[in-house]
């Protein structure tokens, strides 16, 4: 008799039900973005334009990027208007 | 002389015409339409039974066979009833969505008018369209009359759709000879066949593609995954074939035509040689036994009316002990000598405690296989059981094929 | 410490007004416009949405493996050839069984333009009500960047590569976005990841559209590994495709056409190209064929945005009434 | 004797090539290679796994490495990875590609370790931080199974003119920059 190991249906049905599968693109990048609280106007440009939506608001003050999913493409620190972020290679966290 | 069924529903149409009522009486609620010859009339037919309103269904009259198959495998993967019909060159295009209808388990239902395909323009009768698809994972089943072709629509749809099976299913029938010819067909009523379908109604419903159900069809299927998948696909063909003979049984009790389940074995008990064929020809071959059974010739038919799922149990019983054995196929198996079915019964030659094997090729590019044909047919199979020297392979109207053969 | 001008946030966020679907690590190159898009549609239309996709870039994303998935919307994985008429089976059963639905075709440049533009020609023909969005990354990216008809004049790819013989891809793109806007469907539109609240409009124009019938969304969305480009560009590229007139930004509803951002002063396509390696061993003679294309498409686009209003060809007086 | 060789990296690296040029090199020599890439989808950035086989005698194996006893490791973040070492036969080699040569990497059956700064050289040499030319270079000094002759002259089917030139002399200093650290 077949099992219901790898699907739960008899056709290649996937359901949401169990946790999303998710990869460790956090470990993809080779620059993180660092945002300069002062010279954020919280304008938000950095949150829309992030292809993983993962500039996070912080409080009301400033936007920072979830470091577990960023892949360091630099989209946000170009399109800042203020140039708070600049991109730092990750050579410079490595403990 | 009276009549023996209610004039009214008797009608003598054409094969065609027998598919699109089938079609309309099983109420799809949405049928893919587009044209090519000879199955134009079913379409034709459903496109005047929607425009009068007979027909309450989606009629898409899509702009190609390919567009055909992928929008009545969405609409069914969606929870649909749906219906569509092609033939040779139309159903070879649509072979990538035709793979992935099995794959996905989409009870689609399609008939399938024969047509010699592939390789060659030819807008002629032969099974070829057949074999070139046959090991797609859809269940095929062959008719041999336009009461069969109605007949086997309904009994397509018990098959697919039922919970056990989730199958997508062919219905074939010969192109020409089939499709354009008119004979008597019993209409059933339509409280007959809702009586007939609605046991589906009472099953589970399959799982179904709705919005914001995060629910998806479609996925990759990742190794073991993969093979769970084929495993339970395999394993729901095998299942099909008894799933077959109940509804016939069923059918029978209903609507009063025994058909005989995966093969109709007709005058084969007491028969030493049989021929083993499909479709139409099969007419002619009962109307010659008939004939040869006067001068004493103890000769049978076996017809195949299953396909795929390949009924070898089925035929191993039915041809076991008889001496001899004649197999027409009206397509060519490239590779190999004999022909497509002759090839695969071949396989389970040893069951068969000696009996001998022969194949016939006949009746391709619309060639008919005339009764002097199934004469000649039925003479070879008797010399191989009596031991004479026969070839293994007859192009029975092709004698130039047969450099050996005589005459 | 100078007091923090507190700018007002971008309207933009207003119309991300849903939870993004997607789980956050997906395999997307780092940049990669389709991401963005993809993330932002269900963001904005909802997650009711019923999305299919084909083998491509986003298949990875969008299919499931085996049981498990990597987002909460219903979907549908197609094949190419089959997209649209996919998509038709779903909306014409859906209308049949009474079942509320936004069908989403989501496919790229290849399956849109190449082979999958019979069926997509199939459903415009036949007004289905579903929205078929193409995001076009010019080029079959997710088999290693090969041309596609989309890819423009000159650009390299894997396929038309830079040799002594032949450089790069000596053929036009095709228009996808004028195509469709030509059959008078309920509504057609451009869109770029630049311009994130007209997209978003866009997208809620494309939804209430589809009522009426068939809706076409042509997304302009670079791809930094296949065009040779920095993925820290990707948004500066959709920008400068506008400002050059490379990738108007337009719409069209029931085939009526209106700019929705007219460039006052377009710049030179060369601003355009310097930002990505696939353009940069075009020749002067090279690059003024592709202006010319630019130019050519664009004037089209303004004569037809103003066609009926000022058509100087004869119309019979008698029936002068509204056409559509 | 066959070589199974298992490289780790990361998409844009050029890791399957690496494979690649060091089959045509082995192939030059009139022995016998095959490289061939882990399937599925390559995105930039995304760890990718290519695999080796190198022998005197003609390759037939078609099935991916399991036991490798050579590891070459383009990608400096994967080099504490368990991945990367599963399977490592005893006896097994590593070659790293990595910045400082820290070679403070242990594993019960690495018996050889190399470590080569690859991106830094190249990003010298041919300006980019692609790794796998110095790589093919710093393999064959530290496998010992081919001299610097073959590889850069198997350059030459992936090459040609300046790049080809920068990237023979990325080959050369591979072979001689390699640090090889017995333990």
């Amino acid at each position: 008799m077949s099992s219901n190991h790898y699907f739960k249906h008899e056709g290649p049905w996937s359901d949401a039900g169990d946790p999303l599968m998710c990869t460790d693109t956090g470990d993809w990048r080779t620059k993180r973005p660092v945002v300069d609280k002062d010279k954020c106007i919280f304008c938000g440009f950095c949150a829309i334009y992030c292809p993983i939506q993962v500039m996070e608001m912080q409080a009301d003050t400033h936007f920072e990027a979830n470091l577990d999913f960023c892949k360091g493409c630099g989209i946000c620190a170009k399109e800042c208007p203020k140039d708070a972020i600049t991109m730092i290679s990750e050579g410079e966290f490595v403990s | 002389m009276n009549t023996t069924t209610a004039p009214s529903r008797i009608k003598v149409i054409t094969g065609n015409a027998a598919a699109a009522i089938g079609a309309k009486l099983a109420r799809p609620d949405v049928v893919a339409a587009y044209p090519i010859t000879p199955q134009t009339e079913v379409i034709e037919q459903i496109s005047t039974f929607h425009a009068s309103g007979e027909m309450d269904c989606e009629l898409i009259t899509v702009e190609g066979e390919n567009s055909a198959m992928n929008a009545v495998m969405a609409a069914s993967l969606a929870g649909g009833r749906v219906f569509t019909a092609s033939s040779s060159w139309g159903l070879v295009f649509m072979y990538d969505a035709v793979l992935a209808v099995a794959g996905a388990r989409a009870p689609v239902v399609m008939v399938n008018v024969n047509r010699e395909t592939p390789g060659i323009i030819a807008v002629s009768s032969g099974q070829q369209d057949m074999i070139s698809t046959r090991d797609a994972g859809w269940i095929f089943l062959i008719a041999e009359d336009c009461q069969e072709v109605l007949d086997l629509v309904l009994q397509a749809y018990r098959l697919a759709e039922d919970h056990d099976i989730q199958l997508p299913v062919m219905v074939h029938y010969d192109g020409f000879f089939l499709s354009y010819l008119s004979e008597g067909v019993d209409i059933p009523e339509q409280e007959t066949v809702d009586r007939f379908l609605s046991v589906l109604d009472d099953q589970p419903r399959r799982t179904a593609l709705t919005p914001g159900q995060k629910l998806g069809v479609g996925s990759h299927g990742i190794l073991g995954g993969y093979m769970e998948l084929r495993h339970k696909h395999v394993t729901a063909m095998e299942r099909s074939k008894d799933k077959f003979e109940e509804i016939d049984k069923e059918f029978a009790g209903i609507f009063g035509r025994p058909y005989g389940g995966q093969l109709e074995e007709y005058r084969t008990d007491d028969a030493d040689i049989v021929l083993v064929g499909s479709g139409s020809m099969c007419g002619t071959i009962k109307s010659v036994i008939d004939d040869q059974r006067e001068k004493g010739m103890r000769i049978g038919l076996v017809k195949i009316r299953m396909y795929r799922p390949f009924p070898h149990q089925a035929l191993v019983a039915a041809l076991k002990g008889k001496k001899g054995v004649g197999v027409v196929d009206r397509s060519l198996a490239f590779g190999f000598e004999g022909g497509p079915i002759y090839t695969e019964l071949k396989a389970f030659e040893t069951r068969l405690d000696g009996t001998q094997l022969i194949s016939f090729i006949d009746g391709i590019a619309n060639t008919d296989i005339t009764k002097t044909n199934v004469e000649k047919m039925i003479q070879m199979t008797r010399d191989l059981a009596d031991g004479k020297d026969v070839p293994e392979v007859t192009w029975v109207s092709y004698p130039e094929a047969n450099t050996k053969g005589e005459k | 410490m100078a007091e923090k001008k507190q700018g007002r946030l971008t309207k933009v966020l207003d119309y991300l007004k849903h939870d993004d679907p997607f789980s956050k690590g997906v395999a997307f190159c780092p940049g990669c416009g389709l991401e963005l898009l993809l993330r932002f549609i269900p963001r904005v239309l909802g997650n009711d949405i019923v999305i299919t996709g084909t083998p491509s870039c986003s298949a990875p994303v969008l299919l499931g493996q085996n049981n498990q998935s990597w987002h909460t919307l219903s979907y549908f994985g197609t094949l190419m050839t089959g997209a649209a008429a996919n998509a038709t089976g779903l909306v014409r059963y859906y209308r049949k069984a009474g079942i509320d639905n936004t069908v989403v075709c989501f496919n790229g440049d290849g399956t849109a333009n190449d082979i999958g533009f019979g069926n997509l020609s199939g459903a415009a023909e036949r007004n289905e009500p579903f929205i078929y969005i193409c995001y076009d990354n010019e080029g079959y990216m997710n088999t290693g960047i090969q041309k596609s008809g989309t890819t423009p004049f000159g650009a390299t790819t894997t396929t038309t590569p830079y040799g002594s013989v032949h450089k790069g891809k000596n053929l036009r793109r095709m228009n996808l976005g004028l195509k469709m806007a030509m059959n008078k469907i309920p509504y057609t539109a451009t869109a770029t990841l630049s311009d994130l609240e007209d997209l978003a409009k866009k997208l809620l124009k494309a939804k209430e559209a589809k009522e009426r019938g068939f809706c076409f969304l042509h997304v302009f969305a670079p791809c930094p590994t296949g065009w040779g480009a920095d993925p820290a560009d990707t948004i500066e590229i959709c920008r400068r495709a506008v400002k050059t007139n490379y990738f108007p930004l337009w719409e069209a509803e029931n085939g009526r056409i209106r700019m929705t951002k007219t460039v006052k002063k377009p710049k030179s396509v060369n601003t355009y190209t310097e930002l990505m390696k696939k353009f940069h061993h075009m020749t002067e003679a090279d690059m003024k064929v592709l202006q010319d294309d630019v130019e050519y498409e664009y004037c089209l686009l303004g004569g037809l945005s103003v066609l009926e209003a000022e058509c100087q060809l004869p119309v019979s007086v008698k029936d002068q009434g509204d056409a559509s | 004797m066959m070589s199974e060789v298992r490289f780790h990296g990361r998409g844009g690296q050029g890791v399957v090539t690496t494979s690649k040029i060091l089959a045509n090199a082995f192939a030059r020599t009139g022995q016998f290679g095959a490289s061939f890439p882990m399937f599925g989808f390559e995105r930039r950035g995304a760890p990718v796994t290519a695999f080796g086989r190198f022998s005197d005698r003609p390759v037939r194996e078609k099935t991916q490495i399991y036991n490798p006893n050579i590891l070459v490791v383009l990608d400096p973040s994967q080099k504490d990875s368990s991945t990367v070492f599963a399977g490592l036969l005893p006896g097994g080699m590593l070659l790293l590609n990595d910045k400082e040569n820290s070679g403070d990497i242990r594993h019960d059956n690495l018996r050889k370790l190399a470590v080569v700064n690859a991106s830094g050289i190249a990003m010298e040499e041919i300006g980019l931080p692609i790794p796998n030319t110095v790589v093919v270079g710093a393999f064959a000094k530290m496998s010992g199974l081919l001299d610097i002759n073959p590889v850069v002259e198997a350059l030459a089917d992936y090459f040609s003119g300046k790049k080809l030139a920068a990237n023979e002399i990325c080959a050369k200093r591979g072979f001689d920059e390699v640090r090889i650290v017995e333990l």
